[in-house]
């Protein structure tokens, strides 16, 4: 009851604020906001005042764990859009649909979203697995879909913005560091039993044989969900690899790290670098129980720079202090500001204008530093070793130059 | 092996026996029944009655033994071939389909359409349906063809089964306790019932009701752990003291 | 009583009910739907095969099967591998190490197209396997089970694990089935685009023409003798046994219909949808094609169409509006259902409803009561296997 | 030489480990065992009883490092008493409300039971999130015991061995030694005529199920020891579960502890020599194939009817 009634006596002034916005927005947009017949030529839900977006997660079923961050981030940052002024004197709205952790739901939502909503852009999707669903949707609609999370790579849509990091940009420069670093010669390579995983490893013990000069003396894949790591810490004993490079996702890395530490398999003895535990992950793993191995991520949410001190607090602001930011919920927020960057560069809301503008578009307000689009659409970023902390944070202990994102790498497919 | 030429029994059952866990619920049986013979076999409780009706129709696997009908091994086979060889078994409970009519009961025995794609394309011909009246004049219930078999009443469902074998008129018809539940008049009818139908097959009987044992027996076994206690007549088996002593005495 | 119309159509009661169906799917739905609703309920009805199945095997037969999505996943498949050869020209993924086979096979290194995908590029044979490999596994499982005499529950749990097993295998070979993914990015069955919106549209038809084919078909072997087998033989097994019926063959018979139902909604799903993927193989969505087919009610083939229907139209709502209450709506469905209305919506309308319409004599029987706060669709069946419905309000009206 | 007891070393960690996972097997199959196998009622819900043990475990670690923090070290002995009770008390409930009115119809209790799961997974995202959630374990169940350099043996493995032992042993007292144990199994040989000796077979029915359920509480608490907890946590478990009692043969507690042990030993042999996916998938396949020639399961009586 309580904080129903602060709850709605916040939004009264603020809605009060908003509506006032909007109508300063109607009159100046008379003046100074181009029509909407100029910078919207294909039909899309755009009023003079007004651009609708669609926000196209998992908020129910498995995958909410892990979208809710996404959610998140896209939130805050339209938030954020909207009350600098919008989008071409525009302010945005929301309609938020949930996948249900379901593809063919996604897919079906997508399609909603597009065919009826006629929404300038959508942000969302999380696993590729809903991404690959709703993909054809996109190309055959003509829509925009801004996608956070770091992935395997092997694809590249006109129709799609992959704001977070493919295999080859996550994976080369963390094992060119442990190969440097620790001297690492011999590897142990382990995933969940998909395809993110399996592709990832695909690319490193290529770049582990044929560049690294190393040695695989292990790789294998758990069914999502498994439990049960007892065999895989004996073969990794026996095997002795001066790292274990980890791709487990889901409830499977509480299980294995807590398994690890019980064996005896601590960071004093061994090297670890995972490719799949964010902040987000060590709520439930718990710091104590990694504590000192490495990950591998463009970004950590204890980054020293003014950008990510700035979002950090907003986010902090909004959602709580004890609201943990991952590396993907980053990439999340990056995807409304690098829209509007290229709506505002190319004048216009209409997807291949707006794709055509993405390309070469710079961002330097990014928590994550200076981000930049590629003609593939995927972004220049730099790739941070973390090491774990027992407080559930990572002390950045490497950062790579800029790289080049590249979906097809040659040599390692 | 007999020496001399006697009719070859239809049913000749050597060294029958199975163990449940070590407990020899039949143990080295030997039992042999003729054409046109009605045979009631009685017993104490546990004695192996049903059980050897198990393994007869196959719903019990021997332990070792031997079961030969028209000189056919039933160990081996399967309870539906056993079936289509020409055994019918009526259960102790009478087991009909409440739910359907006693023509369609009826019905669901006749011996074709027994396969999936005969049963799909099975087609109510006129040979079927006079044969169900037949058999429902037989059993007495030619009245009540087309009322639900559970409305029936309990005598009445044990004739519907009884007639359910008829209809797939077997050589062997095995009852187990055909009169249970029956009031007075019921158990006359049931014997004349099965006087009727004995003719031209045999009939291997389970049953506690002296009486009715009495007014259809050819020949009575005593069953009694498992083994055969005593054979014979009636009158020569409950005269025997061993009988008295395990069974009829107390 | 006699006429083989009659078996089809189940009597005037059934055949009416069919028709009220038949309407409702062929010309309510098309005139009152736009292109995307439509293609919602095209989605829904392929679910109602599967639902139509499980009320042959387990409303008739009682088999309760917890692996139909395996079957609706082989069928989906089949059509889908059909589907990825079609769409993986050389001329479209000339940007792949090998053109000319599906993408994902090219990321996992694989430089030749697999044995077992060969065949598939032809439509004929893609047809026949959407049906036959799934009947066939139905029939290896049925003969494994039902010979051997497993329990019902045994079944159950078994059918559980092999979907668990065929789940793991899907995602654990992704260069051969495309893995946690599944097959996407499907485009044109025999250079039709599939994705257009009189594609989708011809395709709804097919699907519901199909269904309805399953449905007559469906009461046809209810009608025969088979059907009363089917009943004899979950009340009293022993006595069909001992009256010289092999019962396992007809167990295996009816598994074996229902998977090929099942498979059939699955290859009309990937059509309608354009992909296929391991979450429908699995346990979780298994189960719930089961409530689709209880809540319709398990022994009425029409309620089952109206089940599938009503359950995803309620979890496309619920969803939408109230996420966070869609899985107590589910969970207190599943209690429901089986505590108190364990005939379904079918056995409800029996008991209510059609009283209610006799009553008030109306001449006209289209206008059901409009029940409480869900469209009240009561398609009823007569305990015995006479089936009919009268429906129905319209499923959706709003947007 | 160096390299042989290396050899050893593994291998005795390897035959651990396949203890290991057996005694989780045989923890999560334990309720189900008496459940299943005792009263033929088949709880889908069973692994969210699992979850409510893992929660409580989770709710007590966190109360105790917040208001006594000294008593840290030793929470966990209360928690696994609140879990078998607190799992108890909801099964007994589910019992009431459910469960008795279902009895003889076995596949329904499937269906109401899944339902019930349903909304149990809500029940726990609704009150504690859809993060999964770790309770912080005490120092002494942390790391490893070492007989000698080679070997680690993990502490929590042995925490659940432990655990796995005394439920066992527990059960086994209850069923075959105590008076009631008497009762639920002469309610299972003879319902009917239990009743007319005086039994109360509704109350022995309701203190089996809540008895089976408090026995998943325990199991969940040991469980938060080697894994994670979310709301859909005890899914993950049910198929196994099912497999192990189904395997064992359903009214045998020696049956269900020989299957947990075969499908362990199998899990973790083949999980050495193949991948861990492929290895699952090996050892289901060969218990439904040995499900196809011993119908009943490996240690069925024979009864005659």
């Amino acid at each position: 009851m309580d904080s129903k009634l602060t709850g709605s006596s916040r939004r009264l002034p603020r809605r009060l604020a908003q509506g006032a916005a909007a109508l300063s927005m109607l009159a100046m947009s008379i003046f100074a906001s181009t029509a909407s017949a100029e910078v919207n030529t294909t039909g899309l839900a755009v009023t003079d005042t007004e651009v609708v977006v669609g926000q196209l997660h998992s908020a129910t079923g498995t995958m909410a764990i892990s979208e809710t961050g996404s959610i998140q981030a896209e939130r805050l940052a339209i938030e954020q859009i909207n009350a600098s002024g919008g989008i071409l004197g525009r302010q945005i709205k929301v309609i938020q649909e949930d996948g249900a952790s379901d593809w063919p739901t996604f897919a079906e939502k997508a399609k909603k979203l597009l065919e009826r909503d006629k929404v300038a852009a959508v942000f969302g999707c999380w696993t590729s697995a809903s991404r690959k669903a709703v993909l054809p949707i996109f190309e055959r609609e003509n829509g925009l879909l801004y996608y956070p999370t770091f992935y395997e790579g092997l694809e590249q849509s006109k129709n799609v913005v992959y704001t977070g990091q493919e295999a080859t940009q996550q994976i080369l420069a963390g094992l060119d560091w442990v190969a440097k670093e620790k001297g690492a010669k011999t590897f142990y390579l382990l995933g969940s039993d998909y395809i993110w995983p399996r592709t990832s490893m695909k690319i490193a013990r290529k770049h582990i044989e044929n560049v690294l000069g190393g040695k695989v003396v292990g790789e294998e894949y758990y069914p999502l969900g498994n439990t049960q790591f007892g065999s895989l810490t004996n073969k990794i004993k026996l095997r002795k690899p001066d790292v274990i490079f980890a791709a487990v996702v889901g409830g499977s890395n509480v299980a294995f790290y807590k398994q690890l530490k019980a064996a005896g398999i601590t960071a004093d003895k061994q090297t670890l670098l995972t490719l799949s535990v964010t902040e987000d992950e060590l709520l439930g793993i718990g710091g104590e129980n990694m504590a000192g191995f490495y990950a591998s991520m463009k970004y950590f949410q204890s980054l020293d720079n003014p950008n990510n001190a700035e979002f950090v607090k907003a986010f902090k602001a909004k959602y709580g202090s004890d609201a943990v930011i991952g590396d993907v919920t980053q990439a999340a927020y990056l995807g409304p500001w690098l829209w509007k960057a290229a709506v505002e560069k190319a004048g216009s809301f209409d997807v291949d204008k707006v794709v055509a503008a993405s390309a070469g578009l710079e961002l330097d307000t990014a928590p994550e530093g200076y981000v930049k689009v590629h003609e593939n659409q995927h972004l220049w970023s730099k790739t941070r070793i973390g090491q774990v902390q027992a407080d559930g944070q990572f002390s950045v202990v490497y950062e790579s130059d800029l790289i080049e994102p590249n979906p097809f790498p040659k040599g390692y497919q | 092996m007999t020496g001399f030429q006697m009719p070859k029994p239809v049913l000749a059952i050597e060294g029958l026996t199975v163990s449940f866990d070590g407990f020899k619920a039949v143990d080295d049986l030997n039992l042999y029944l003729d054409r046109n013979e009605v045979r009631v076999v009685i017993g104490p409780n546990g004695a192996g009655k049903t059980t050897v009706l198990d393994l007869i129709c196959g719903k019990t696997r021997a332990t070792s033994g031997s079961i030969q009908f028209d000189g056919r091994e039933l160990t081996k086979m399967k309870e539906f071939d056993i079936v289509r060889a020409g055994v019918g078994r009526k259960f102790q409970n009478p087991s009909i389909y409440e739910n359907l009519s006693v023509f369609e009961n009826l019905e669901m025995s006749y011996p074709a359409g027994r396969k999936v794609f005969g049963a799909l394309f099975f087609k109510r011909s006129a040979e079927v349906i006079a044969r169900v009246e037949e058999v429902a004049a037989e059993i007495g219930l030619a009245g009540q063809l087309h009322s639900e078999a559970g409305l029936l009443s309990h005598g009445q469902k044990q004739w519907l089964e009884i007639g359910m074998l008829l209809m797939q008129d077997p050589e062997l018809l095995m009852l187990d306790e055909p009169v249970a539940g029956m009031s007075v008049s019921e158990r006359a009818q049931t014997a004349e019932l099965l006087k009727r139908i004995s003719q031209g097959r045999s009939v291997l009987v389970i049953e506690h009701d002296m009486e009715f044992v009495k007014s259809i027996a050819h020949k009575v076994t005593v069953l009694h752990q498992g083994k055969v206690l005593a054979e014979g007549s009636m009158d020569a088996v409950q005269n025997n003291p061993k009988v008295i002593e395990v069974y009829l005495g107390h | 009583m006699n006429s083989t119309l009659d078996k089809f159509f189940g009597g005037k009661q059934g055949g009416i009910g069919l028709l009220v169906l038949a309407a409702l799917i062929l010309v309510v739905f098309p005139l009152a739907l736009d292109s995307f609703r439509l293609n919602m309920v095209g989605k829904y009805l392929t679910y109602a095969f599967v639902a139509v199945g499980l009320v042959l095997c387990w409303g008739y037969g009682g088999i309760l099967s917890l692996g139909q999505g395996i079957f609706f996943g082989l069928g989906g498949y089949c059509m889908a591998m059909f589907l990825k050869l079609e769409a993986s020209d050389p001329e479209s993924t000339k940007i792949q190490s090998t053109p000319g086979i599906p993408d994902f096979m090219d990321w996992n290194q694989i430089t030749e197209l697999p044995l077992f995908w060969q065949p598939f590029q032809s439509f004929g044979f893609t047809l026949l396997a959407v049906v036959a490999v799934p009947a066939i596994l139905a029939l290896v499982i049925g003969m494994a089970m039902f010979k051997r005499r497993v329990g019902d529950v045994y079944f159950s749990i078994v059918t559980q694990a092999i979907a668990a097993i065929l789940t793991i295998l899907i995602i654990g070979q992704q260069g051969l089935t495309g893995g946690v993914n599944g097959i996407t990015d499907l485009k044109t069955l025999l250079g039709w685009d599939i994705r257009t919106d009189e594609a989708k549209i011809i395709l709804y038809f097919v699907n519901a023409a199909l269904l309805l084919g399953c449905i007559l078909i469906g009461r046809f072997i209810l009608a025969s003798k088979l059907g009363r087998l089917l009943m004899a033989m979950r009340d009293k097994e022993e006595r069909v046994r001992f009256s010289g019926y092999d019962v396992a063959s007809f167990k295996i018979f009816v598994f074996c219909v229902a998977a090929s139902f099942s498979a059939i909604g699955g290859a009309m799903f990937t059509l309608q949808v354009g992909f296929m993927s391991p979450s429908f193989v699995g346990i979780v969505p298994s189960i719930e094609m089961v409530i689709f087919a209880a809540v319709g009610g398990r022994m009425s083939l029409l309620g089952a169409v109206y089940g599938a229907l009503l359950v995803n139209y309620g979890k496309t709502v619920f969803s939408e509006s109230f996420p966070e209450l869609w899985l107590y709506f589910m969970g207190g469905l599943f209690i429901a259902v089986v505590m108190y209305f364990p005939n379904g919506l079918a056995g409800l309308w029996h008991s209510h409803a059609s009283k209610w319409l006799a009553r008030l004599r109306l001449p006209s029987r289209r206008q059901p009561p409009a029940a409480a706060a869900q469209p009240a669709e009561q398609p009823p069946a007569s305990g015995a296997g006479t089936i009919d419905a009268v429906p129905a309000k319209q499923l959706e009206s709003t947007p | 030489m160096e390299w042989l007891s290396e050899f050893g070393a593994i291998a005795a960690m390897q035959g651990f480990n396949g203890l290991s996972v057996f005694c989780v097997l045989l923890l999560m199959a334990l309720g189900l065992a008496i459940i299943f196998g005792q009263m033929g009622v088949i709880n889908m819900a069973h692994g969210e009883f699992l979850t409510v043990g893992a929660y409580t475990t989770y709710l007590v670690s966190v109360l105790t490092l917040k208001y006594l923090p000294e008593l840290q070290p030793y929470y966990f002995f209360v928690a696994i008493v609140l879990s078998f009770v607190i799992a108890g008390a909801l099964g007994w409930l589910a019992e009431w409300a459910l469960i008795s009115k279902l009895y003889h119809r076995p596949l329904d209790t499937l269906l109401a039971t899944w339902g019930l799961s349903l909304v149990m997974q809500q029940a726990f995202r609704s009150i504690f999130g859809a993060r999964e959630v770790s309770a912080s374990m005490p120092d002494w169940l942390m790391g490893s015991f070492n007989p000698t350099d080679a070997i680690d043996i993990p502490r929590n493995g042995l925490f659940v061995m432990a655990v796995t032992l005394l439920l066992t042993a527990a059960i086994f007292f209850l069923l075959y030694r105590s008076r009631w144990g008497l009762q639920v199994r002469a309610t299972v040989q003879n319902r009917v005529m239990s009743r007319a000796v005086g039994i109360n077979t509704k109350k022995v029915d309701r203190m089996t199920f809540a008895l089976g359920c408090g026995v998943a509480g325990v199991a969940g608490a040991a469980f938060t020891t080697i894994g994670s907890t979310g709301p859909t946590s005890g899914s993950l478990y049910i198929v196994d579960t099912f497999l192990v009692v189904v395997f064992g043969g359903a009214a045998s507690l020696f049956g269900t502890i020989a299957s947990a042990f075969s499908i362990a030993q199998t899990q973790s042999i083949a999980e050495f020599f193949i991948s861990g996916s492929m290895a699952k998938v090996l050892t289901l396949s060969a218990v439904i194939l040995i499900l196809m020639l011993r119908p009943q399961g490996l240690f069925s009586i024979k009864v005659r009817k």
